[in-house]
Formats: C-alpha cells, sequence, structure tokens
C-alpha cells in the first residue's frame, strides 16, 4: 500500500496535543470550587393543581423507567456496574439495559471510576451532550471524592467538581445491589419533580398589564 | 472466508443457548429479593465502638489515606484518653479494612449493610454517634470471627445450581 | 496471509478518532487513527486518561498501606497483582511465606485467571460484534468465581487480600467444598462455551488469520502472557522462573503458531483448562497451618532493590522497588503487562479495516488501570 | 531462573570487549557508562551464546545526586535474565541513548520515564510525554516534584 505520508494534514499530532494540553489546563483552572448537589427539590413543597400534578407523574414515571445510560466508565467500578447489568443482578428490570455509546441518547450518566484531569474535559463534554433532563449518579470514592487517588498529581477530587451530582454512592466499588438501591433513590428523586410549569409562571397574552 | 462447514458451528452454538431456555435464571430480584451476602463482608460503613476505644489512633496512622480524623482529650479525673471526635467519611474511605485489621483493642468493625446512598455529599461524613453500632448498622464479621458465626451463611451461585442438577 | 492489503481505488488518508470513551476500547484508551477509505493505515495511541500517579503515591504510603493501590493496577486481576506485589516486598525484606498461604495465593491467583480469561473472552467477542450475550455467559461464570473472593475477603472487586509475609486471614471453613463445586461447574462450563465458538463460522472469519503478530516482532516488543504464547514463544513464568509453589503442579504451557485473533482466544480457553488442573491439584493438598508469618505493621526492608515477577493473567507483571530502609518504598516501578502488550498493536493493525482494528485490539486484552497507572 | 550462563562470565565477556565501559558489577546487575550502553546492549542482544532478545522492562530511579535508568534483558533461549543500569549524573537535562532501535517494545517505557522522570532518551523517534498532557509543570516521578 502506498500513500503519501508528506500530506500536510489541517492539524498534526503535535499540534492536537498542544490544543488538548491547553483546554485540560483551562477546565483544570476554571474548577477549583465543586458544583453545587442539586437538592432544592428536597425542601420543596408540592401544593399544585390535580391536573398539573398528574401529567407531571405520567411525564415522571415515563422519564424514571427508562432510564438510558452515557457510557463514562474509566475505571474499577464498570465491573460493578457491568455486574449489575449482567445476569445476576440485571438492571434491565428498570427499563435500564441500554447503554448508550453516544450520549445524545442517554439521560443517565454513572460516573463509574476515577477522573483524571485528562480526561475531565472529556467528561464534561458528554455531560453538556445529553439532553436534558439528564442525571449524574457518582459511583465509588473515586466518583465522591477521588478516594484512595485523591492525593495524586492528576486526579480530580470528586466529579462534583466537573458536573452536578444527584446521588452519592460510597464504595469501592459500590456492590451492585448499592448501585441498584441508588438508582431506585434516583428515581424517587425524579417522580418528585416538577415537569409542567405552574400557569401563573407561564407568560399570559391575555393579562398583558398586570404581567 | 468461505463457510467450510457449511453452518455446523452456528447451529451447535444455537443449541447451547437454547438450552438455557430451560434453566434455572441466576437473576436475583434485587429490592425484593435480596442475596445473604459474605459473613466477611466490607460493607460501605465503619462501625465504632465507644467503650472499647481508647483513643490510641492506630486506626488513623495504619488508614492509607487517612481518612479518620481523631480528637482526644485527657480525662485527669479516670486518667484516661477520652476520645472527643471520631470522623470517617464514608466517601473517601475505601473499605480496604486496614484500620479494622490495626486496631489492638476490637473496637472497630465493618459494616454489614450497602444501602448507604445519599442524595448530598456533606450525608457521607459520619462522627461519633453515627458510628455506633445499631440494628440499622450491623457489624460484619471482617476479622471478628466471633461475630461471623453469628451471621447467615452467604448465598453462593454455584451452590444453587449444582444443588438444582441433583434433585432432577 | 499478508498483513497488508491491495488497494484498487486510492483515495485521500484522513484522520479518525476513537476514544477515549467508546464502548470498544476497554477503558479509556484513545487512538488517533489514519485512515484511507476503510483500510487503517497508520495508529497513534494516546495514553493517560485514567494516569493516576500509582507510582508516586506508592513513595508516601507504608509497605502495607500499598497493597489497596495494587487493587486498582489491573482491576480485572487484582488478587495477581496483589501477589505480584507482595512477593517484591518479600524478596526485599527475606521473609519466608508459611505453606499453608502459599497454597492459598496458588488458589487465589488460578481462580482470578479464570475470572480474568472470562472477561478477556467475552469482551473479545462482544467487539467482534456479538453485542453483550457472550458478555452475559462469561459473567455469570465470573460471579461464581466472584462469591468466592467475596466470601474470603469480602469485596466484589478489589480484595486487598495478600500481606506482606502471608494472607489477611484464613479461608472459611465452607470455602473448600464451594471450590470442589465451583471447578466442577466450570468445567462444564468450558465444554459448553467450545462447543458454542469453537467452529462458529461467524467467528472464525472474523479471527482467523486477522492481526498476525509474528513470532519475532513479539519477542521484540517484549510481549508476554496469552498473546506471546499464541505467538509460539513458549514462555510463562510459572515454569520458566518458578515463584511461590507452582514447581510443585502438573501443568501444561498452551501455545499456538499462528498469532491471530483466533490464536488468542484459543491459548485463553486452553489456559483455563490448565488452571482447573492446577486447582484440583492444590485443593486436595492444602495443609493445615498459620496463614501469615510473623511481620510487623510497619515492616522497614533492608535497603536495596528486589524485581519480583509473576505469571498474571495478562503476562509477565513485575514490582521494581528500592528501598531506603524506611517504610515506605523509595521507588516502586511497577512493569505494565497492558502497555507492553499495546507496543505491538501499531503492526499488527496495519492494513486491517476498521472492524478488524476493534477485534485485534479487543484480542489483546488490556487494562487501562495498568497501561496508565 | 537456571542458571546457564554465570554473571562473571558475562562480566568477564563484556570487559574484555568493552574495557573500561563498566563501571560497577553487582551479582546480577551491571552498570555501564551511559555513552557505551547501546554498544553493550546490542553485543548482549546479537552475540552468540548470549542472546538476550527480550527486554523486560525499564525503569528509572531518582536518587538526588544522579539518575539511573535500569533495563532488564532477557535470554529465552538459555533462561537467564541481567540488569543493566546506566546513569545520568545531571540535574537539568539528563540525558540516556534510546535502545528502541534494539527494542521496540522499549518505545512506551521510554516515553513514560521521559514524561514522568524528565530523562531524555537520544535517538528516540518520537519523544514526547505520554501520560500527562503538554505543558504539565514538572515532572511528577522526580524526589522533589511538589504539586
Amino acid at each position: 500500500m502506498e500513500i503519501s505520508s508528506d500530506k500536510d494534514y489541517i492539524y498534526t499530532s503535535s499540534e492536537l496535543d498542544y490544543q488538548e494540553g491547553q483546554l485540560i489546563e483551562e477546565v483544570k483552572a476554571s474548577s477549583r470550587e465543586s458544583i453545587q448537589d442539586p437538592d432544592a427539590w428536597l425542601d420543596e413543597e408540592l401544593k399544585r393543581n390535580i391536573l398539573l400534578t398528574s401529567v407531571d407523574w405520567v411525564l415522571d414515571w415515563a422519564r424514571r423507567s427508562s432510564l438510558w445510560t452515557a457510557i463514562c466508565f474509566p475505571a474499577c467500578c464498570a465491573f460493578e456496574f457491568i455486574a449489575a447489568e449482567g445476569p445476576r443482578f440485571d438492571m434491565s428490570r428498570f427499563g435500564m439495559e441500554i447503554l448508550r455509546a453516544s450520549p445524545r441518547q442517554a439521560d443517565l450518566m454513572i460516573t463509574a471510576g476515577t477522573l483524571t484531569w485528562k480526561m475531565a474535559p472529556n467528561v464534561r463534554r458528554i455531560y453538556n451532550q445529553m439532553p436534558d433532563p439528564k442525571w449524574v449518579i457518582a459511583m465509588g470514592a473515586c466518583g465522591i471524592s477521588g478516594g484512595i487517588f485523591r492525593s495524586s498529581y492528576n486526579v480530580v477530587p470528586g466529579y462534583n467538581k466537573i458536573v452536578p451530582v444527584d446521588v452519592y454512592v460510597p464504595g469501592c466499588p459500590p456492590r451492585p445491589e448499592a448501585l441498584i438501591y441508588a438508582v431506585q433513590m434516583l428515581q424517587k428523586k425524579i417522580a418528585k419533580a416538577k415537569v409542567v410549569p405552574d400557569l401563573s409562571e407561564l407568560p399570559n397574552p391575555l393579562r398583558k398589564g398586570k404581567k | 472466508m468461505k463457510f467450510e462447514r457449511y453452518g455446523i458451528g452456528i447451529i451447535k452454538g444455537m443449541a447451547v443457548t437454547i438450552k438455557h431456555l430451560l434453566r434455572h435464571p441466576t437473576v436475583t430480584q434485587f429490592p425484593d429479593q435480596r442475596l445473604n451476602i459474605s459473613r466477611r463482608s466490607r460493607g460501605n460503613e465503619l462501625i465504632w465502638s465507644r467503650e472499647k476505644c481508647t483513643g490510641c489512633a492506630t486506626c488513623a496512622k495504619t488508614c492509607p489515606q487517612g481518612a479518620i480524623e481523631i480528637v482526644t482529650s485527657t480525662n485527669m479525673a479516670e486518667n484516661k484518653y477520652e476520645v472527643e471526635t471520631y470522623r470517617v467519611d464514608t466517601g473517601y474511605c475505601i473499605q480496604c479494612g486496614l484500620c479494622v485489621e490495626a486496631c489492638p483493642y476490637d473496637a472497630l468493625f465493618m459494616g454489614y449493610s450497602y444501602e448507604r446512598a445519599k442524595y448530598r455529599r456533606a450525608e457521607l461524613v459520619q462522627s461519633n454517634d453515627e458510628l455506633l453500632e445499631s440494628p440499622s448498622r450491623p457489624a460484619s464479621g471482617y476479622f471478628h470471627p466471633e461475630i461471623a458465626e453469628t451471621l447467615p451463611k452467604q448465598t453462593l451461585l454455584v451452590e444453587k445450581i449444582v444443588e438444582k442438577r441433583k434433585k432432577k | 496471509m499478508t498483513t497488508t492489503r491491495e488497494l484498487t481505488l486510492k483515495t485521500e488518508p484522513f484522520v479518525l478518532n476513537i476514544g477515549p470513551v467508546h464502548p470498544s476500547t476497554h477503558g479509556v484508551y484513545r487512538m488517533r487513527c489514519t485512515l484511507d477509505g476503510e483500510v487503517v493505515v497508520d495508529i497513534e495511541p494516546v495514553f493517560g486518561y485514567l494516569h493516576r500517579g500509582i507510582e508516586k503515591l506508592a513513595e508516601e504510603r507504608t509497605y502495607t498501606g500499598f497493597i489497596p493501590l495494587t487493587d486498582r493496577l489491573d482491576y480485572i486481576s487484582p488478587m495477581s497483582n496483589n501477589l505480584g506485589y507482595c512477593m517484591a516486598v518479600e524478596k526485599l525484606a527475606g521473609i519466608k511465606v508459611p505453606e499453608r498461604a502459599e497454597y492459598i495465593r496458588v488458589i487465589m491467583a488460578e481462580l482470578q485467571r479464570l475470572a480474568n480469561h472470562c472477561i478477556a473472552v467475552g469482551s473479545m467477542l462482544n467487539d467482534a460484534g456479538a453485542y453483550f450475550t457472550p458478555f452475559m455467559y462469561t459473567f455469570r461464570e465470573r460471579e461464581r468465581i466472584v462469591d468466592l473472593f467475596d466470601m474470603v475477603c469480602g469485596q466484589r472487586l478489589t480484595y486487598n487480600y495478600m500481606r506482606i509475609g502471608g494472607v489477611s486471614q484464613d479461608i472459611p471453613g465452607e470455602f473448600l467444598p464451594a471450590l470442589h463445586k465451583l471447578v466442577d461447574r466450570l468445567t462444564i462450563f468450558i465444554e459448553e462455551y467450545e462447543n458454542l465458538l469453537k467452529l462458529n463460522e461467524i467467528l472464525l472469519a472474523r479471527a482467523k488469520g486477522v492481526g498476525i503478530l509474528e513470532k519475532d516482532t513479539a519477542i521484540n516488543c517484549g510481549i508476554s502472557g496469552p498473546v506471546a504464547r499464541a505467538s509460539g514463544i513458549k514462555w510463562d513464568i510459572r515454569r520458566n522462573d518458578p515463584y511461590s509453589i507452582y514447581d510443585r503442579f502438573e501443568f501444561d504451557i498452551p501455545t499456538c503458531e499462528n498469532g491471530d485473533c483466533y490464536d488468542r482466544y484459543r491459548v485463553r480457553i486452553e489456559e483455563m483448562r490448565q488452571s482447573l488442573r492446577i486447582l484440583q491439584q492444590a485443593m486436595k493438598q492444602v495443609p493445615k497451618g498459620p496463614v501469615k508469618a510473623d511481620v510487623p505493621h510497619l515492616i522497614r526492608p533492608p535497603a536495596g532493590e528486589a524485581y519480583a515477577h509473576i505469571e498474571a493473567p495478562k503476562g509477565e507483571l513485575g514490582y521494581y522497588i528500592v528501598s531506603d530502609n524506611s517504610i515506605a518504598p523509595y521507588r516502586c516501578h511497577i512493569r505494565p503487562t497492558s502497555l507492553i502488550n499495546l507496543a505491538a498493536l501499531r503492526q499488527m493493525v496495519k492494513g486491517w479495516k476498521v472492524a478488524d482494528l476493534i477485534i485485534i485490539f479487543g484480542s489483546i486484552d488490556i487494562t487501562m488501570g495498568e497501561v496508565d497507572r | 531462573m537456571t542458571v546457564a550462563i554465570s554473571a562473571k562470565e558475562i562480566i568477564s565477556q563484556l570487559n574484555t570487549k568493552f574495557p573500561g565501559a563498566i563501571e560497577e558489577a553487582g551479582a546480577d546487575s551491571v552498570l555501564v557508562k551511559s555513552d557505551s550502553l547501546l554498544a553493550v546492549a546490542e553485543y548482549l542482544k546479537t552475540a552468540e551464546g548470549f542472546k538476550f532478545e527480550y527486554l523486560n522492562y525499564i525503569t528509572a530511579v531518582d536518587y538526588y545526586s544522579y539518575f539511573e535508568v535500569v533495563y532488564q534483558i532477557t535470554s529465552l533461549e538459555s533462561n537467564r535474565s541481567v540488569v543493566l543500569k546506566a546513569r545520568s549524573y545531571t540535574r537539568d537535562n539528563p540525558t540516556v541513548p534510546s535502545v528502541t532501535g534494539l527494542w521496540q517494545g522499549a518505545d512506551f517505557q521510554e516515553r513514560e520515564i521521559y514524561d514522568l522522570m524528565g530523562i531524555t532518551f537520544e535517538g528516540h523517534p518520537n519523544l514526547k510525554r505520554i501520560f500527562l498532557w503538554d505543558g504539565f509543570p514538572g515532572y511528577p516521578l522526580r524526589k522533589d516534584f511538589n504539586q
């Protein structure tokens, strides 16, 4: 096979490396503080119209019973996740049998494994590519706080520096049952979500003057 | 690539698959049906006994990552150390069990339960009374064979299948 | 069969990025492939997405405190990693391991090899296009093995079981009966699996003659383990440099000649049989006695250096430890089996299609935790 | 390992072949001057009776006053392994010749040492950072690295 190798590509590999380095430094500089846990709903009291709540209920039911997972399995926890997907624990009982390689078709990110600074821009990109509504489960000690590698020079101390995390599952790695329990906790959380906005919050064209 | 055996290999494979239809499934229906986990299970928490603890901080020294924080003060009246704070961040602990092995007074145990997921990061930090043993936080038999004897026998996937075959 | 194919139509080469998040890259591995149409012209691997600096962390941990970190190197076979590390420290400090502990270690290492090859075979077939079905079969068997590890040390994946001078706890009473049942079951399983796939035409078409690794290249690249044995190198550290008590057992070293993906699959299946043979011999001979030598918790080996290597499921796994007579290693280098096995990937995939690239990559059986460390 | 060739034999052969190249000789290890490392390695790899064809691993250790690069090579025929060592006494830009021409497997390992220890391998075809990114400050495995 003869292909001329002196052909100029748009980017040489050293340029790509340089760009990647820049991106990593950027992400590293911008994620010193951890993102707050999205827990506002925990204290929220639901006083809503019956019609709206039942519409909400249907939508939430649909959302929580088909959580599709994006593939983001850097390390060890991946094998406990696969075990949970596998023949013995079988997460497809919760409508989760599909692992989506494309984040655009997924709504749940199970962060199974250590996150390094080199990987951080990619994880943030995966998260940004997922369509709303989206949830994140931080699986294992590395996902929560960097775990055993927290004092290392290349490890992000917890996924909540990069993406907001809904449920934290301790363990290194957590047993498949613990993960399934966390998924059920997430389902409970989704069940409380308010999907249809209140009428009073919507812009009403008839009541222009009063707003 | 030509098919040398005209699909015999595929048919053989199909036969294996079809046999699986008649077998007992290996699935555990988790929330309704629970496995007896290992007696030595290193669950996702640490159990601390306030009575036995002398505040020597061997556990904190042995912990490979320093997840245990222990503050002691001297009690002059009874001439001993008293533990003021004992704090473990379960989000940082990796359940390696080295602290339980190292404790010279048998005051530490690994937890037996695993359903410890939380909505908030701060809830994962446990201190003082939250670390004591209670019915919802049983201790496991890791390095404590006397506790292991009282725990139920572990469900083994391999035993289940072999016993089923014998019954036939 | 030549590894390059004639091109009838020449097109402009372009660069395709595979990974770091991709279902078939076994973790966070990234390849910059230069393709001509569908044919791979060149690949440039990019590592480091899981580089956690374990070698640096070793310098701040005590000798015992480093054992949990070795679990997370090659997280498919933590027991072997534990064993290699403990052997290196024992060599450094001159510790003699009790007999019973040696037997327990061998049993654990061989069970781990079985568990690892279950995943290796399953994920290779997964990459070949049989989405998740073979994985389900092999994972079921792995669950049975993991159950036993769970019984012994209380964790399913990161065992932290071996200690310097032995193992942490004795095996429980119900372990050996369960092991008997497991060995019986796995013998049936391997037969069944051979029926399922040995003659499967689709697998043969995908794997036979694909990704050939010549013997000379393999030696030059430092390839070890099943990949090397598939290329005809009869090299197994259990035989060539017997460690622990492997010289007491009878087993064969399976080798193949062609060095293609199918041979690597065959070698792994055959190795599982040999592991079962070792297990059958070992579990009959387990003696009574202590399981841990009298070793202080904070061990201070004399100043010096030691290299201990074992035949891990993926190949030669070695630990090079330099001690300066303190409680922490001065330098701990891990011979990364997976990283070195990847050295030949570039030569193996040149001239094959992208779909073949995936199965060739899968047949090497790497773990990113060990590549990047 | 079964010892077919004794270490003394290897060292005496090397001494006659390369006078002055060997600085120190241990039980199983040979400390070679870094400028004659390539010649010694090539001799050990190709010479009849040695055939140290298999490179087990390369690593480097920082001893503050010098860097030591360690090569373990094995002869598959005679089932014997030898440790070669080379030192670089400068701290600013330590240099050691690359053995990628002899053993292809050295490629990634030398890049790894360059990345983490900061030792330049002369003659390496593609010496750039492998694990860390372009622009990472410092070399983490050096003893004076602080984050």
